[in-house]
């Protein structure tokens, strides 16, 4: 049964990819990116990825929206009409298709227990984890301990990619002197009343599931990236109603960029310590004389350090959007 | 079971004619509300899927997208809004 | 004999709840202009919702798995009518001044093909707008 | 129902195939990187669709059930991280589009190539 909505639902993937490549308003691309995202999610979710569902439900319809659109109120929204030559483009892509789809008769069906795949460390973290580590989150506890060097990575990549957002839009625009006029405080959501209130109700739900998602990592879905996201979402729906003003009156700059170099500090320092008592490089069972809880409490201070990069750098990344309009 | 699959096949299909109206606008705001429609209609899936699947915990799914596809709309709509009343403005400006 | 009830009245408010979902997505889709279609698109938000996790609720009998259900459902409930003011709030606002929706709308009251009509009439001033409004673009960055 | 088992792997192609045409058939910048952003989504959902086992459930492991099978963590840890990454690196892409325009005032990338060869 589960087969068939995969199949609808990926069937829906392929209509909504072609229509955002197709769509010429940037606009409208951008809103079939939800869609898509949302169905990635569901898609997800089927295939039993309940933490990769989740973080693609907190990024995709949330920030990644958001981001884009922030981009495109600094551009254009139509795409130029000109006359391309698809021929060469159109049979190149269609030839790889084809290969591509030649090349999957050799790779083991979905659902196949005997894939290489599943032959290889995958057994050994599933049956390791409740004796080492002891969360049920099999994710979380690969996530945080049994490759934590990885994720050391993954954060030090958004802690970059923050910086280098910053970099390019905190300079001031040269050519653009006088023209761009501050926008009126008489638009927008700031203005209605009852989206102002729901939001206000919504604001300290989305904060308190977000905690949520990050401390329950351990035991269900979620952990620090998608905690960080979903925090970011409200706050990026309080700056949306109260103003950005308001919203940077209370998390400022300064202490954004706090969060963001803090976090990956947080995560780098842990591995240090470890290293200090005598075990290696993020190896938690040395935090504690109980190496069982030792590795508890190496995850739950990563994970928190991964929260607070991810927060700061969403929300860095879209107060430097947002700040270059009102040039 | 089966009336999980009910559900569930409903919601597809209307997750399907969202997507059409989507596709088909003809307004921007058309294409706003199946978004929204889209977002609700896979919060309600992802629920009964976590039922079909027999792990209800995984209604923190659910719960996420309820939450954040209302932040997605309503920065569409701010977005939107700000953008009509520059071109607003510029007409003014044009005029005078 | 009450898990029995308790099983079909699940039962019935599942499929109710699929049903309205299946008419506010026809209604969606078939409907012949913005508000009408918005109109339809509220009754999933609304009676469809509360009855699919209604259901879904009686399935899940006491655990946490009904706090969850209980706070999803008061979410979609606070937000979906919400979205649906400021979408129409917006729609009605750009409506306004493109003069197209509301005008052939009271006057031709709302055959479908008179709608139909107007909501292409609407996009192709919008889409006019915009290229102007691109074109000030380009004219002021010169 | 024997050729269903590859449907996800197909999407795959598709879908990654989609993304591609947009990157080096659109001129416009903002749409090559929506093609970018479809791409790699084609990829998260090949290695997702890797992890699943028939029969199995998610990987979080079910207090006082014995003989339940889960499926593969690795390829979700993998791409939990990767969608992360992505958004960030996203981002980044438009922050540069961004400054493209405010430089050339255009981000239709034959309008940059033209300026670029005037000056």
């Amino acid at each position: 049964m589960i087969i068939i909505f995969a199949v609808f639902l990926l069937t829906l993937l392929v209509i909504t990819a072609i229509a955002i490549v197709r769509a010429e308003n940037l606009f409208v691309a951008v809103m079939l990116m939800a869609i898509f995202s949302l169905l990635m999610a569901a898609n997800f979710f089927i295939l039993d990825a309940a933490d990769v569902a989740l973080t693609e439900a907190a990024i995709g319809a949330g920030v990644t929206t958001v981001i884009f659109l922030g981009a495109l109120s600094l551009t254009a929204e139509n795409e130029k009409k000109v006359e391309l030559s698809r021929g060469v483009a159109m049979s190149i892509v269609t030839a790889t298709t084809l290969l591509l789809i030649y090349a999957t008769f050799e790779k083991p069906k979905l659902g196949d227990p005997e894939a290489p795949v599943h032959q290889h460390v995958a057994p050994w973290y599933l049956s390791e984890t409740p004796k080492l580590i002891d969360i049920p989150n099999v994710v979380t506890a690969v996530l945080g301990s049994f490759r934590a060097y990885d994720t050391l990575g993954e954060v030090f990549v958004v802690f970059t990619a923050c910086i280098g957002v910053l970099f390019l839009l905190s300079a001031k625009n040269p050519a653009d002197k006088q023209s761009r006029r501050t926008p009126p405080e008489s638009i927008g959501l700031r203005h209605h009343l009852i989206p102002k209130v729901v939001g206000r109700l919504l604001f300290p739900f989305i904060v308190l599931f977000g905690l949520y998602v990050q401390f329950h990592g351990e035991y269900g879905p979620g952990g620090g990236f998608q905690a960080g996201a979903i925090i970011a979402t409200g706050i990026i729906l309080f700056a949306l109603l109260e103003g950005e003003k308001t919203a940077l009156a209370a998390v400022p700059h300064s202490v954004m960029m706090a969060m963001v170099a803090g976090g990956a500090l947080l995560y780098t320092m842990v591995g240090v310590v470890t290293m200090f008592m005598g075990g290696n490089f993020l190896d938690y069972s040395v935090l504690s004389s109980n190496p069982v809880f030792g590795q508890q409490m190496g995850i739950i201070l990563i994970e928190a350090g991964v929260g607070i990069t991810v927060c700061g750098a969403l929300l860095a990344i879209f107060h430097a959007f947002a700040a270059r309009e009102n040039y | 079971m089966s009336m999980y699959v009910i559900v569930s096949i409903a919601i597809l299909v209307t997750m399907t004619l969202a997507l059409a109206r989507a596709l088909k606008g003809p307004s921007v705001y058309d294409r706003v509300l199946a978004v929204n429609m889209f977002g609700t209609k896979t919060v309600l899936l992802l629920a009964v899927v976590a039922f079909f699947y027999g792990r209800p915990d995984f209604l923190d799914l659910a719960l996420a997208y309820a939450l954040i596809n209302f932040v997605g709309i309503l920065a569409v709509l701010e977005f939107f809004q700000s953008q009509r009343n520059d071109d607003e403005e510029q007409a003014k400006e044009q005029e005078e | 004999m009450l898990e029995q009830v308790l099983y079909v009245l699940s039962w019935i408010m599942l499929t109710v709840g699929g049903f309205f979902v299946l008419v506010g997505g026809i209604g969606a889709l078939r409907l012949p202009n913005f508000y009408t279609r918005m109109h339809a698109a509220s009754v999933t938000d609304t009676i469809a919702t509360f009855l699919v996790l209604g259901g879904l609720l009686l399935q899940a009998g006491l655990t946490i798995a009904t706090v969850k259900l209980i706070a999803i459902l008061v979410f979609l409930l606070l937000t979906g009518p919400t979205a649906s003011y400021a979408l129409a709030n917006a729609a009605l606002l750009s409506g306004v001044k493109s003069n197209a929706t509301f005008r052939k709308v009271n006057g031709k009251g709302s055959k479908s093909g008179a709608g139909q009509e107007t909501s292409v009439n609407q996009e192709t001033d919008a889409s006019q707008e915009t290229s102007a409004s691109q074109e000030n673009n380009e004219e002021q960055s010169k | 129902m024997e050729l269903l088992g590859y449907y996800n792997y197909w999407v795959f192609a598709i879908v990654l195939m989609v993304g591609f045409y947009a990157v080096i058939v659109r001129n416009n910048l903002i749409k090559k990187l929506l093609g970018l952003a479809i791409f790699q989504s084609a990829v998260f959902l090949m290695y997702i669709t890797m992890d699943k086992v028939e029969g199995a459930t998610a990987p979080i492991i079910q207090e006082g059930v014995t003989d339940q099978i889960y499926s593969n963590p690795l390829p979700q840890v993998l791409i939990l991280t990767a969608i992360v990454v992505g958004v960030s690196t996203t981002a980044l892409g438009l922050a540069m589009v961004v400054r493209i325009k405010e430089a050339y005032g255009s981000i239709e990338e034959d309008d940059i190539i033209a300026k670029d060869r005037k000056s």
